[in-house]
């Protein structure tokens, strides 16, 4: 067992984000639409004001939808924009494209879950057989010239025969993504800095291995003892990982399997506000800007209201929430 | 004969396409509902399964989103996202994934991108998901859609999902392994496809709608001449779709 | 939850041999060198005397040398073929190389893992960046004609250029691997059929994943209530499982975490004997063909030598074992 | 002066060369210790992980092979194969593989394979397992090799696992993207390569052994101009060895 502690790698949202996201940085964005989005990183970053950030995601919500309403997103590689019946749409994605303000490529949730695991493992690109013909293999969002950028790679995606097939047996080929920084929000640090999630993990452990650095914000910091009693439910080394963020309810209002569930009180506020600039503008003063750090949010969300998300340790979310 | 809304009619007919060993990939909403009331009624060795890796969960309460913890609970695998698009193609099983998408043209191929220029789009809709990868992998596929002129289309603004792409044999030129839209069930009736020309043809009519009221809302020219009349939600259906798979009428509305 | 019940999938090793494995196949064997190898259904294979097998393995030890010895396999496709200090290569392979009686394509592990993953993953090939220009690459063991067989690839592997880098950077391309059948011997399996492993997986879930006909053997069969409570620890859903055979110490003289430890003496006894014919013949006479199944095969094993390998379920191993 | 074996001074000069933060990618055998050593001795926050996937384990007990359970307990992670070596290649991390080979050639290429001809060879060895791998994505390799002229040869009968090719910048034009041998640890002393021409030179001797034995053991030609002699084990990185690391001399012997 090293004597690996998180030591310096414990710190603040703040602290994680002034070191470690440049503007300009690409990030993979953990979690899937409104479950275990990494909200408190996301927040700060937009108090940060950080700025021409590049997303990379399959499937998301709420962190990507702030990210992209309070302008912190020059581009964005997704799958699927929405937050299930809370937006079928993600509003403020909508409305930036519909504004020609967001420079949007479109894959499946399949295509970028395979190139985060060509990033993870060292490979350029990945085979697929989703897509042929459709207009994801046809239709560019990026320019010729954002092709040029490092971090965008220089082509979509490719067509190619498979030369293990005598027939007309065809691949498509993807690049991989090797993002900046990955943010995931997981139940879970070990105090030698090793992640345990627990539910689903989507591509968040594939996004982790991917990037060049990782930040983990968490619910709980526990014994590395206790983690290794079972290292069978552990995905992320403490070595891979950079910066660890204790965040309680740092996914609300997202959903934390074992630990909160998605808060549709919230979710149908933001709904309502995302819908114009200036309501959206007064969502963001009030939930973000006018908040220092994540305790003054939690005093704003209130008890009562985090009680009513409560999840079950069996169930893992809160059974018989009000959904409507 | 009991009333129903559209949303119960819908969710029914797909369900009673499903077969006994069918492993059923489930969206949101009216697919959810579709993949639940099946298992429950017609078939129950089905299993459900989500894109988000949750296996045949107990679901007890309705997810909302695949990503709803909801899908986790009682599963008999949780897996990442890339098992559960492997189990989506995987040969050795007949899966069965239900779609929805904006606009859908004769050969099942759809548009759930946008509507307009892709690089300037008058409307952003939520894009592919997974529903690039269920048309592309799934065994069959249903298709939910409101049966409009302006959904039904001559022409998809941006083509995100394959059905049969251009018809007869194009879909397996294309490079596909199996699969493709098995039917289209609206809130009018059920449509399924040629097997020769794989062009859309009219199956069933819902009670009390006539071919004529489909080929209004239909942009495209379709073969009515096999149309027949859907056999009505009957009461257990109807009991096991409101009492226990959408009790709070979350998505039934 | 489904009314799925293990039903008609539960069955002896022989029936599942009988009805799952013909002469020919191609088969996946899970465990890694003296860890959690399939040994049971391995011993009814030699009691069967299947011929002309097609093994396709990472790095395999005690299966994979017995079924070699006993003549069932005309063909592999491997990256290591030893058993750590009791066999630094596996004595029967080795020697039926030697002699010619074996059509052997080397690889490396990780190049063999990414072929399972490929299948797993309903991919025609995987990229690689390891190996370029060494013998893996340009020594070819199957012969032509071989290579024309239906479950044999038609190239070994590929060079080509990444399409995606204006530099000279380079790829290999590996083709995916979809055996017929895999073998996997697992901790648990659940009485809707869904297998847990515990301890490393190796790549057996991709191998399982990536096979037509799935053969699981298992220490126990529990309720399924159990494994779901759990289901992040489930690596195999029931749907995907054709056969389960209930084999306690199923992987002895291998190891099984949290049950058994691989047991010396009888590896050491193995060793003496793999070293000539004749002796083999007399050890495949003693443990596999003079024995009608696992009962008799445990009680030869003596009670008392399997107590000294009885795993801490603390620790996973025998501690204090000792393994001279 | 303490007396000591083989393998003890070989593990101990092996593990004198780990950086302070290195990830150590141990084999069986004498590599295991010197990986065990290493971090017991020289570097407390290096980790140990094996090619199976068990990251960081207490070593209470030491395992004789890399699937032995004992690499799966007190770890920080168990993952399966592919993670191990997508963590070998990884590039944020100065990952050390420990190797071992039949034989070694002056660009310290390695044979695990065969002796004679591939198709029927004399002697059929192992085989890669994952020793091309780490030879080819680890940040650094150390070898292994009992120092005889059988062994350090100027042909290898079989190319398993790359070292620096054919020198110079030939790993790099080939398509590896880093790592390359840092240093070949035999029974009789320690070998480097050529910063330049990547040709393989007498680093070190250990105490009692000339340059000239070590040339005599070498098939091809060897520059000892630059050969200091090797600090022998001391007292506690020899104690570790016994007490700690090895004390039922499984691998000692």
């Amino acid at each position: 067992m090293s004597e690996e502690r998180i030591g310096d790698k414990l710190m603040t949202a703040r602290e994680a984000v002034e070191r470690f996201i440049p503007d300009g940085a690409q990030i993979a964005l953990g979690g899937f639409t409104i479950n275990r989005n990494p909200m408190a990183l996301a927040r700060e970053i937009v108090r940060q004001g950080k700025k021409d950030l590049h997303l990379v995601c399959h499937s998301h919500g709420q962190a990507m939808d702030l990210l992209v309403g309070a302008g912190c997103v020059k581009r964005i590689e997704i799958a699927y924009a929405g937050s299930g019946r809370f937006a079928p749409t993600s509003i403020r994605f909508r409305k930036a494209v519909q504004e020609g303000a967001l420079e949007v490529e479109d894959y499946s949730n399949f295509q970028m879950s395979l190139r985060f695991l060509g990033g993870s493992l060292g490979l350029p690109f990945m085979p697929a057989k989703t897509g042929f013909e459709t207009d994801l293999v046809k239709k560019q969002g990026f320019s010729e010239s954002s092709r040029t950028e490092p971090k965008v790679a220089n082509k979509k995606m490719l067509e190619m025969e498979n030369p293990f097939d005598s027939g007309r047996d065809k691949v498509l080929l993807l690049p991989s993504l090797t993002p900046d920084v990955a943010l995931v929000h997981a139940q879970y640090v070990g105090d030698d800095g090793t992640a345990r999630i627990k539910g689903l993990t989507f591509a968040d452990v594939e996004q982790a291995r991917a990037a060049k650095t990782l930040i983990v914000s968490c619910e709980e910091i526990v014994p590395a003892e206790h983690l290794r009693q079972d290292p069978d439910q552990n995905q992320l080394p403490h070595f891979l990982v950079d910066a660890v963020v204790k965040a309680p309810y740092g996914a609300h209002p997202t959903a934390c399997h074992f630990f909160y569930d998605y808060h549709p009180q919230h979710l149908w506020t933001y709904k309502k506000n995302a819908g114009n600039d200036r309501a959206f503008m007064d969502y963001l003063q009030e939930w973000v800007f006018g908040i220092s750090d994540e305790h003054d949010y939690l005093e704003k969300v209130g008890i009562s209201e985090l009680l009513t998300i409560k999840a079950s340790r069996i169930t893992g979310y809160a059974p018989g929430l009000d959904r409507r | 004969m009991a009333s129903y809304t559209d949303k119960e009619i819908m969710a029914i007919s797909a369900g009673r396409l499903i077969g006994q060993n069918d492993v059923l990939f489930a969206g949101t909403g009216v697919s959810m509902l579709a993949a639940t009331v099946a298992k429950r009624v017609h078939a129950p060795n089905a299993v459900v399964f989500f894109e988000t890796g949750g296996i045949d969960p107990s679901l007890d309460e309705l997810p909302l989103a695949v990503a709803d913890p909801r899908v986790m609970y009682g599963s008999c695998v949780n897996s990442g996202l890339i098992e559960a698009f492997a189990i989506l193609g995987h040969r050795k099983l007949r899966t069965v994934a239900f779609l929805g998408a904006a606009q859908i043209d004769s050969f099942g191929n759809l548009n759930s991108t946008v509507i307009g220029d892709y690089n300037r789009p008058k409307v952003r809709f939520p894009g592919s998901g997974g529903g690039c990868d269920a048309a592309s992998l799934a065994h069959d596929t249903i298709i939910f859609m409101q049966h409009e002129p302006r959904r039904f289309v001559n022409e998809l603004d941006y083509f995100t999902s394959p059905g049969w792409l251009r018809g007869g044999e194009s879909r397996m030129e294309a490079g596909y392994t199996r699969g493709g839209p098995m039917a289209v069930v609206t809130d009018l009736g059920v449509l399924k496809f040629h097997s020769k020309t794989k062009r859309m043809y009219l199956a069933e009519c819902y009670p009390g709608v006539s071919p004529e009221k489909i080929i209004e809302n239909t942009s495209f020219e379709l073969d009515v001449s096999q149309a027949k009349e859907t056999r009505a939600p009957d009461e257990r259906e109807l009991k096991v779709l409101r009492e226990e798979v959408d009790p709070q009428r979350l998505i039934l509305g």
